[in-house]
């Protein structure tokens, strides 16, 4: 007697897919951030690439190890994990030495994402927490930026202020805002400016967003209500008093806002599920990163005011559910 | 004309060239017929038959047993071979009058033709149960409930639902082509019996050449058609409802809370042989379609036939690896091929092993497209999570029981979650819950 | 039960803050360094010995209505007593503690200690009790003080390490840092019970 | 008027009682599985904590202090703290059974709590007139609600999550904790002082 | 000295007035009894007496609502306890583990289809009936294995639940899990039993596993009274075992479906203490 | 009732006892915990100040600030240090309200003449390894002998003549001017501290 013949598969249904799987998104965000990485070495030269290269190979190699050592299913080909290597490398400074990318890296995997389960299970963003931790541990690297030198891969770095601190300093010293921070400043649309090394050119990372968009891979929700939420309160301030608050192109261009609102606040597995929920997040993530950047003792907000409502998604998630299809205004939902 | 939708839902590949436009054939007899009594919601039929016994073509096989039933006849002449259990499309053996065509197909009665102006409602219901017309639409409930509404309810518009918003299939487009005038008397019967001053025919916006030849007739009748974006799931009734009247079905509500009545095309075309001409529902289109299927294309196919003769017909690429009943969407995969076609089945698709791309399973991102795709507004990730950890109450209160099983989220989720397999195992545990309280 | 028993449970089994997770505002907020952390744990100790003995000593006299003020009022004795003591001769130390030295009082360690065994054992068990429960309170400070010592100033004990204090990880000397080094510590003892 | 704000902000925000200032984490760690349960703990804290402030800035002020008694501060504070907690708790029991069920069961949690005792030390120490320190009290314990509120909410999420086995338990609670404060490292600075 | 004695003894004495007044006009009944329970029940919070926690429990048992024997891993020791702080009287039952009816594995018995979808039984179960062949057979797919609280259940290589005999304790949980009901309680003492809870007559058994049970009431004739037959199924009679004529009549089923599950060279089974299987 | 008078007669006891323990510790450690006191006092003025051979906690003058920002005007206690009678030097607290972690609060001395003799940090809530680092002496050393006039009193960075503390700007910034506030009211007051004494501004 024997029991094996060809059988017919039972599946229940649907029976189709779409075809959008978690390492076609992945791949699709690391496509999208392409641009910001050539635009970074062309302006940060080798040092750039060195910690473009460090961070995503050691976040996979931690990935691997790690799932390796928990006797977990090994699934970096998910692509997340070099996703989040990326991110970590765009959030440093593109002097940053190796060992700090390296960290980085391994921060943001371990505490960041695997301690808690792995992929989809992390409360907060894994390449922020990295980029929080290293910025509280080691504020003297952290905030050691180097001017960019376009087209000059080999030449040394040249120390310079992000705009934003530069803001900072001369606000508490003098009282008044800088020389750069009155104007529009256009320039940094393309990355004339100090800062991390995937955040300075808006330009390139508008591009990879919009491709972001037309995939699908993430809504509109959160950017827009990200950064209008930004664009309204800054234009208050700046209504309010020119000379001591800067303009809202200012807080569009300079900083990490564009890095932000398009690939960080996006990020699937910390912002909320519905689009009322995302709306609420993105507002929130606007209100502390103007809170943070104008009265704050740190001259950037924008990872933090993620990471803050990061924290703030579950009771999102949980209180902001949509009213399901013909339920009345009181049926009894949580 | 409208252009309207309802919010959710997805866009599944249509795969409909293949058949949309091949006219349809007649099915031969197979050699054997497997009619099941449990064919429609509610309870099962009765069977007035034994083995050995010869029939007619249309002889009553199968008696109702209570008022949301209806009887079960033979869909062609011959010899009643077994009354046993056979494999069903639901996957258990049920009981079923196993049925030896004799070949020459005659009918047990002959029927007279008569016009439905002359009959009364009662006439009517009288004689579609007769029939035994069900919904064709899927769910396969007794029409003439549907139609008779309790005191107090009134039905104001009546809506055919020719969406047919399943990939691959096109059998009610094939009847909307080809049985056209069919469709239209069983409108009108529609209207006299649901006293429904609204009539609707909705279509998807794919099927713009079908509306174009419909037109001059419904103006003519006085009946809309309502074009809507082609969206699945458009022809689920809450959805199709809401498209072309604005109302929203209340959660434990029917249509008629509404004042709507939805019946399929094909169920309407069914109402015409039945209060016109007494025939009984044994016949009904099905498309034979899916990438392991030779010649795909609609066949009018007698109840019972089983579906190994359906695909043997059609001709099959390779050895079938997977068999559907219905659409891919909602349809039911079969382990045996043995199952019959039963008035509520819309198609039959085969593929091959290549063709099952199931993605990996791996964990939620919490990415939010199952909630973006639920036509139903509900939390997918979060109704299978708990049905996955047995926090019923959860589940509940997250109103898994308004899932309609549309299937839109699994098909949206990039971690190939079985969303809606978790969403149906909580829903069956709910109820067992409440009854057993 | 042995004494010596007793005082080896609260030391390791039993440990106050790895396996029970009590008093944890002063394990976090005061081990920044491995001294402070030291003398936190030493006074938390002393306090938690003479309670227990006091405790026990009058556990027959103290009617069961009033056992829960009472053992408050007895343990805010002790700890004033011991405020008082280091203000007058560990000058230092108090003024690093701050704070945490009077909220000695609501450490749930003490209270739980003397509710749930000097309440009701003699005066011997409750004193190995008080100072097994104690020392193993001392023992998880002085850890954590050493670890979030050592990575967030390269120190130990004050005295630099080589090699890790060139760049040391700030991040552990400040209040988030707490929370981390606890974690993963109490995840590698997990680990290492797991293992065995 | 913005002072006594900056007052409320810093206790809320900056020197978050629990996450910046170590202070009430057994109610922290221990009343957080559920986000309902966390509210009811909240609001019997701030109940507490404002009265409790109330009662222990009086004291100073009218007993300790003119009578040089100082050092009496500890013990005379814990035992108007233990006095109220178990006051409002009988009273609270009693008289509405619903109440006593969402806030009641939480506060003899409350009397070994740091937070409320070292809220009062706090006031004195750093010289807070009686408004100030109702609105600091307020402060404090609003930012412990609010710490306690997203942390349930984290918790509840981490019910889900396929944490590996050593980390199971308090440890990945602490490291979730941990990163909060780490968030709310964000706001340092935002008021002076 | 004095002003410290008379202020911190009068706030004292201030307290405790206040305090004394309050209990009394606040006094609110709490049965003791209740108290003493949570003390005695095992404290697993496993939920298998049915309520959400041991204080629930505690709480119903002395409302009276619930029975005293529902906590399964305290055991008899537990519930003599609860016996006792109750006041009332009880007859100890056996203790109880629970056995894997079903030896047909991949190789010994029929799949009705290839399974794609969640890997839950319960799921399975409801696609067409379930993967197998056979209506009784394990489905392999591991529902018992997520839901016991002691970890005493595994699926093995050839996809059959397992259970562990020294971790078990008896709670049922997994018997009420199965949509199949292939795990069932059986005395922890026995540990010969008929490894098979397939309906169907013999003919139809021998169709789809070669270890099914056939109802050829072989073992019944050897050792009478020892096994029962339900419907086409054999079943150990419990109640009545004789060790030697059972293993005769585990050498003569041709199907080989009654198994002893002690492990080789322990004489009796091993039937664990309450406090070793708490532990 | 009887319950209840044991109650309440059992805690009042109890604290009662308390009370009695505590207070006879108090008076224990009064002494030793005045000495740590006036030792650390002694300390700091020993450490901004030159060698003295008086007592200068007993030679203090208080004096209202002038200046005093919010409404209330502010009390400052200037303790003066001497050699053979004449001062020497003049300790006094100052706080520096914009450090990173808080206020700073610093205890100087100051040279008759205006310029810096020492500074001592008492209390500050700096960073632990950025901003505490303000405490360390080579820090500090950099004021001494510097008056108000000659020096622009601001870091570097901020084109004044002191070296910040590089990743600690912020806190070394508020020392600086905390500094030079004090310098300022030492000048504002010098004659009032300095009457009675002798010695020349
Ligand atoms: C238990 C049950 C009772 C129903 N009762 C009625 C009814 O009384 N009147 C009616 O018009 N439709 C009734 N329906 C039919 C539904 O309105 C609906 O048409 C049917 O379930 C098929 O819809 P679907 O294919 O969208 O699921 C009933 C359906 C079910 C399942
Ligand atoms: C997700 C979903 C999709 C459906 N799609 C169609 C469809 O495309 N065409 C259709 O006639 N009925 C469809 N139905 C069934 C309708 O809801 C409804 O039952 C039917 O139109 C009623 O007509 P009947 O009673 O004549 O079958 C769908 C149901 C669901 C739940
Ligand atoms: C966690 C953290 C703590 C800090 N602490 C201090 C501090 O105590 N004192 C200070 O001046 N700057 C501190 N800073 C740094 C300031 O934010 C700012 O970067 C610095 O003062 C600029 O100085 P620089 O120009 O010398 O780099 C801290 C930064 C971080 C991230
Ligand atoms: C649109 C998008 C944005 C993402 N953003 C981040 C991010 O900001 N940080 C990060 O660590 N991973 C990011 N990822 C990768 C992935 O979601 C991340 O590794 C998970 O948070 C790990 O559980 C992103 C992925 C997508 C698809
Ligand atoms: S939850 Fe139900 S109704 Fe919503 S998309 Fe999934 S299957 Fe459709
Ligand atoms: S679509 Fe899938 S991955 Fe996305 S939220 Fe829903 S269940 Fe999770
Ligand atoms: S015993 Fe039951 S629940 Fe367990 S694996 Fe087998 S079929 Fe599944
Ligand atoms: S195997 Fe587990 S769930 Fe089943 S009875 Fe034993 S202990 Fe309970
Ligand atoms: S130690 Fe602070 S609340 Fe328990």
């Amino acid at each position: 007697m024997e029991f094996s013949k060809p059988l017919l598969t039972v599946s229940p249904s649907p029976h189709l897919h779409s075809g959008m799987t978690t390492s076609g998104m992945m791949g699709t965000v690391i496509l999208a951030l392409l641009p910001a990485c050539f635009v970074a070495v062309y302006l940060f030269g080798l040092p750039a690439l060195q910690v473009l290269l460090i961070c995503v190979f050691s976040a996979a190699a931690m990935e691997v190890l790690w799932q390796k050592a928990t006797g977990r299913r090994v699934t970096v080909t998910d692509g997340s994990a070099a996703v989040t290597g990326l991110l970590v490398a765009f959030n440093l400074p593109p002097s940053s030495p190796w060992w700090l990318a390296l960290l980085g890296a391994l921060l943001a995997i371990v505490v960041g994402k695997q301690v808690f389960g792995g992929l989809g299970h992390n409360p907060f963003n894994p390449a922020l927490v990295s980029r929080i931790v290293l910025l509280v541990s080691f504020p003297t690297i952290m905030t050691h930026w180097s001017a960019p030198q376009p087209g000059r891969f080999f030449a040394d770095a040249v120390t310079a202020a992000t705009p934003l601190s530069e803001m900072q300093t001369t606000v508490t010293l003098t009282g008044s805002l800088p020389q750069n921070a009155t104007g529009f400043p256009t320039g940094y649309l393309l990355g004339n400016m100090a800062g991390c090394l995937g955040e300075v050119s808006a330009l390139a990372l508008l591009f990879g967003a919009l491709f972001l968009l037309w995939r699908r891979v993430i809504s509109w929700h959160i950017p827009v209500s990200y950064l209008g939420t930004v664009i309204i309160l800054s234009s208050l301030f700046w209504v309010i008093d020119p000379s001591r608050y800067p303009n809202p192109v200012f807080h569009l261009l300079s900083g990490g806002l564009m890095l932000g609102a398009f690939y960080m606040a996006t990020d699937l597995v910390t912002s909320p599920l519905t689009g009322r929920g995302m709306l609420l997040y993105g507002c929130g993530c606007g209100l502390f990163t103007v809170l943070i950047r104008l009265f704050g003792s740190y001259p950037e907000g924008v990872a933090f005011s993620i990471l803050l409502m990061n924290a703030a998604t579950p009771l999102i998630d949980r209180y902001l559910v949509p009213r399901p299809f013909g339920m009345s205004r009181t049926g009894g939902l949580p | 004309m409208k252009r309207r939708s309802f919010p959710g839902g997805t866009h599944p590949p249509q795969h409909k060239s293949a058949t949309a436009d091949t006219p349809s054939e007649i099915c031969p007899l197979p050699p054997e017929l497997v009619i099941p009594l449990a064919q429609h919601v509610g309870a099962p039929a009765v069977a007035c038959v034994n083995a050995g016994q010869r029939v007619g073509r249309g002889q009553v096989v199968g008696k109702p047993n209570g008022f949301v039933s209806v009887p079960v006849h033979a869909s062609t002449s011959g010899l009643v071979v077994a009354v046993e259990s056979r494999p069903h499309p639901c996957g258990a053996e049920l009981p079923a009058v196993i049925l030896q065509p004799d070949g020459d197909d005659v009918w047990a009665e002959e029927y007279l033709t008569q016009s439905f102006h002359v009959l009364t409602t009662e006439t009517m219901l009288e004689r579609i149960r007769e029939a035994g017309v069900v919904g064709m639409g899927g769910a396969a409930f007794p029409t003439h409930v549907k139609l008779d509404p309790p005191h107090g309810k009134t039905i104001d518009t009546a809506i055919v639902n020719a969406v047919e918003c399943e990939p691959w299939v096109t059998a009610d487009r094939r009847v909307l082509l080809e049985q056209r005038d069919k469709v239209l008397t069983g409108l009108e019967v529609l209207q006299k019996i649901s006293g429904a001053r609204q009539m609707w025919i909705g279509l998807e916006d794919n099927q713009t050449d079908v509306a174009a030849l419909l037109a001059p007739h419904c103006k003519q009748r006085g009946v809309g058609i309502a074009i809507m974006p082609a969206k699945y799931p458009q022809g689920a009734e809450r959805q199709i409802i809401y498209a072309i009247t604005g109302r929203r079905v209340p959660t434990r509500g029917l249509p008629m809370d509404v004042g709507v009545l939805v019946q399929n095309v094909g169920t309407v075309a069914a109402l015409t042989d039945a209060v016109t001409r007494a025939r009984p529902l044994i016949e009904r289109m099905v498309t034979i379609s899916g990438p392991d299927v030779a010649r795909p294309r609609n066949l009018r196919v007698r109840i019972g036939t089983p579906v190994a003769h359906l695909l043997k017909h059609c001709g099959l690429r390779e050895e079938a690896a997977k068999v559907l009943l219905g659409g891919p969407m909602m349809g039911t995969a079969q382990h045996t091929l043995a199952v019959p076609v039963l008035r509520g089945t819309s198609g039959v698709l085969a593929f091959r092993r290549q063709d099952i791309t199931a993605p990996a399973v791996g964990s939620c991102l919490r990415c939010g497209r199952c909630v973006a795709a639920c036509p139903m507004h509900l939390l997918p990730t979060f109704i299978a999570d708990y049905a996955r950890r047995d926090a019923l109450d959860l589940a509940e209160r997250f109103a898994a029981r308004n899932c309609i099983e549309c299937g839109s989220c699994s098909f949206v989720c990039p971690a190939g979650i079985p969303l809606v397999q978790s969403i149906r195992y909580a829903k069956g545990a709910i109820l067992a819950r409440r009854r057993s309280t | 039960m042995k004494l010596a028993d007793t005082f080896t449970r609260g030391l390791w089994s039993n440990n106050a803050i790895f396996k029970l997770v009590l008093g944890m505002c002063p394990t976090l907020a005061v081990t920044t360094t491995a001294q402070n952390g030291l003398g936190m744990g030493l006074a938390t100790t002393s306090v938690l010995l003479c309670s227990n003995m006091a405790i026990s000593a009058l556990r027959h006299l103290i009617p069961a209505k009033v056992r829960i003020p009472a053992f408050i009022v007895i343990i805010a004795t002790f700890v004033s007593v011991a405020q008082l003591v280091m203000e007058a001769y560990a000058f230092e130390l108090y003024q690093a503690l701050g704070i945490f030295i009077p909220l000695i009082v609501v450490n749930c360690l003490i209270l739980g200690r003397a509710e749930a065994f000097a309440s009701r054992q003699p005066l011997l068990q409750s004193a190995a009790d008080g100072a097994g429960m104690g020392l193993g309170f001392t023992l998880a400070l002085v850890m954590l003080g050493a670890i979030r010592e050592l990575l967030g100033s390269g120190q130990v004990f004050g005295m630099p390490v080589p090699g890790l204090n060139t760049h040391p990880m700030l991040l552990m000397i400040l209040p988030p840092g707490a929370f981390l080094a606890l974690g993963f510590l109490l995840a590698a003892i997990n680990g290492l019970k797991n293992r065995e | 008027m913005i002072h006594l704000l900056l007052i409320l902000v810093g206790a809320v925000l900056v020197n978050n009682f629990v996450l910046a200032r170590f202070l009430g984490l057994c109610p922290f760690l221990g009343v957080s599985k559920k986000v309902e349960t966390a509210l009811g703990m909240g609001m019997a804290v701030t109940f507490v904590m404002v009265v409790a402030s109330a009662c222990t800035w009086l004291l100073q002020y009218l007993v300790l202090t003119p009578f040089d008694l100082e050092y009496l501060q500890t013990i005379a504070f814990i035992l108007v703290i233990a006095t109220l907690v178990q006051m409002v708790e009988m009273i609270v029991r009693k008289s509405s059974p619903v109440l006593y069920q969402s806030l009641g069961i939480f506060l003899p949690l409350i009397t070994t709590n740091c937070a409320v005792l070292g809220l009062a030390v706090l006031n004195i120490q750093q010289g807070y007139s009686f408004v100030e320190s109702l609105v600091f009290a307020f402060g404090a314990a609003a930012g412990f609600t609010l710490a306690l509120v997203l942390y349930a909410g984290l918790r509840e999420r981490l019910t889900l999550c396929p944490v590996p086995d050593a980390f199971r338990g308090t440890s990945i609670e602490l490291i979730t904790a941990g990163l909060l404060a780490l968030a709310f490292m964000g706001f340092a600075g935002l008021v002076p002082g | 000295m004095l002003a410290a004695v008379i202020s911190l003894g009068s706030l004292g004495c201030f307290a405790a007035i206040l305090l004394a007044m309050a209990a009394r006009r606040f006094a609110v009944k709490v049965d003791p009894r209740q108290a003493a329970l949570l003390d005695v029940l095992a404290g697993a919070n496993c939920g298998a007496c049915g309520y959400p926690g041991c204080s629930a429990y505690a709480r119903a048992l002395v409302a009276g609502t619930a029975r005293p024997d529902l906590c399964r891993p305290g055991g008899p020791e537990t519930l003599a306890r609860i016996a006792t702080i109750l006041d009332i009287e009880v007859a100890p039952g056996e203790p109880q583990i629970a056995v894997v009816r079903c030896r047909g594995d991949r190789q010994q018995s029929r799949a009705k289809y290839d399974y794609q979808g969640l890997e839950d039984c319960r799921a399975a179960q409801k696609l067409a009936f379930g993967p197998k062949t056979c209506p009784g057979g394990c489905l392999g797919l591991g529902s018992c294995v997520q839901h016991c609280p002691f970890g005493a259940l595994s699926i093995n290589e050839q996809g059959l639940a397992e259970v562990d005999r020294d971790r078990c304790t008896g709670c049922g949980l997994c018997v009420s899990v199965c949509p199949r009901q292939v795990l069932a309680l059986a005395p922890a003492g026995s540990h010969i039993h008929v490894q098979c809870n397939s309906p169907d007559a013999g003919r139809k058994v021998k169709n789809y596993c070669h270890v099914g049970c056939i109802g050829c009431r072989l073992c019944i004739k050897t050792a009478p009274e020892c096994f029962v037959m339900e419907g086409f199924l054999a079943k150990v009679n419990y109640g009545h075992q004789k060790p030697t004529a059972m293993a005769d009549a585990m050498e003569r089923c041709p199907h080989h479906c009654i198994q002893d599950l002690a492990e080789p060279g322990e004489a009796a089974p091993h039937s664990p203490s309450v406090e070793e299987r708490t532990s | 009732m009887r319950e209840g008078l044991r109650f309440v007669l059992v805690l009042t006891l109890i604290t009662a006892l308390s009370g009695l323990v505590l207070a006879t510790t108090e008076r224990c450690t009064r002494v030793p915990i005045a000495e740590q006191h006036a030792r650390q006092q002694r300390k700091a003025l020993r450490a901004v100040l030159p060698a003295v051979d008086n007592t200068p906690k007993d030679d203090s003058v208080t004096l209202t600030d002038a200046s005093g920002k919010e409404g209330s005007p502010q009390k400052t206690t200037y303790y003066r240090g001497r050699q053979q009678g004449r001062i020497v030097g003049v300790a006094f607290q100052i706080v520096a309200e914009n450090g990173y972690g808080g206020p700073i609060r610093m205890m100087v001395g100051v040279a008759p003449d205006g310029s810096l003799l020492g500074v001592a940090i008492l209390h500050q809530s700096e960073t632990p390894g950025l901003g505490n680092r303000i405490e360390e002496p080579s820090f500090r050393r950099q004021f001494i002998g510097k008056g108000l006039s000659g020096y622009r009193w601001s870091v570097r960075k901020d084109g004044g003549d002191f070296d910040q503390l590089s990743g600690a700007t912020i806190s070394s910034r508020a020392v600086v001017a905390g500094l030079a506030e004090g310098l300022k009211k030492y000048r504002d007051h010098a004659k009032a501290i300095l009457s009675s004494s002798g010695a020349k501004p």
